[in-house]
């Protein structure tokens, strides 16, 4: 499955790049964590690695669509 | 009255006070952050703060809503800013205006603690000796 | 810092924070109180705000130092206005800073309450057809 | 003995005006509250009457001095 990975804060860093194409088995946001998990080992050090499609957080069970945005939200600190 | 903002400008408490103004008001209360010179003794130079922009509005309005809807606000304005920010600069200011002034003062508490745990919006701090972004690790 | 006044002129919150600022601030809070347009359903035409002054700012005084003693604020800023003022005017701005944001909104919460409650400030409504002294009477 | 009184707020209009020079018997406040009230029934129906002097609040057993100026604070209602 094809996706777009769009990373902000120190996720940017860590991917070294905002933005990125994926091409992989994953079907769940539970399975893409895991991958990238295993291929960036520095997301295993964060506190929280949250995911959200179309603006709005989705947990591990949400189940990805061809082509879908998914957005990488390490860690937020506003305010 | 539900304002919600994320701005590269200079944050104003009196035009936020302003917008929130409502004449069945009998308090406001007004939360303003700013950038501490310092972490945990550590010399802050500057912040940088960075958004996920349409997300974050969207889950600002949701805490905006919730206000209104469990507080009875006529106002909730929030402000938020992005960019790099000086020690002292303002980097939100949220107000809440209400009926009764203890609704405001619960109302803004739960506003400002909220958003520091849903909005997203990422803060690297600026030291002499390297950078840090603020809660990423434990 | 403490800043305490009573003034004729118009309360400014901007003013207020900026007075309140300090470079270790990690969370700022302020009450604005406005005039409402009505009491228990009653429309308010204007408000008269009189003071015996000299003691209300020792009493407001006595307020922001109990603030900085037991919330350790690094600021705390309280205007106060008189005269005659219309809906919607400011009448009162309490501005708290403090090293965290919690202790700000407790601090500056308290100091409201105890305003009203010692500090020799007499408010008298005006309504269409009469006027009344707040709180005089059971 | 030689009392000046202040009054604000509807003290000022129970008693018809601001400043007042009363000439009595009282040696303590109370025994000035007990006074007003009865000479200006009005002072009875409000939720409280306090007095001060010197700027600072003083309770019943506050012993009076010639020329002292005192105070009278009806109900607060600032903010």
């Amino acid at each position: 499955m094809k996706l777009k990975i769009v990373a902000f804060g120190i996720a940017k860093e860590i991917m070294d790049g905002k933005t990125h194409e994926l091409e992989l088995e994953a079907s769940t946001i539970g399975e893409l964590k895991k991958y990238l998990c295993e291929e960036y080992g520095d997301f295993q050090k964060l506190n929280s690695l949250a995911f959200a499609v179309n603006e709005e957080y989705q947990d591990g069970t949400y189940v990805l669509s061809e082509n879908d945005e998914v957005v990488l939200i390490p860690p937020v600190a506003g305010g | 009255m539900i304002d919600v903002i994320i701005s590269e400008e200079t944050l104003d408490p009196l035009k936020c006070a302003q917008l929130a103004q409502h004449p069945a008001t009998g308090g406001t209360v007004q939360f303003i952050g700013t950038v501490r010179n310092n972490t945990k003794g550590k010399n802050v130079v500057r912040l940088e703060f960075e958004a996920f922009k349409s997300m974050a509005v969207s889950e600002m309005e949701k805490i905006a809503q919730q206000v209104v809807k469990n507080w009875g606000a006529y106002a909730v304005v929030i402000h938020h800013r992005v960019g790099v920010l000086a020690i002292e600069d303002i980097a939100v200011i949220i107000t809440v205006a209400t009926p009764h002034r203890k609704a405001a003062f619960e109302a803004c508490e739960y506003a400002i603690d909220t958003l520091k745990q849903t909005v997203p919006i990422w803060k690297k701090e600026i030291f002499e000796d390297g950078e840090v972004w603020v809660a990423a690790h434990p």
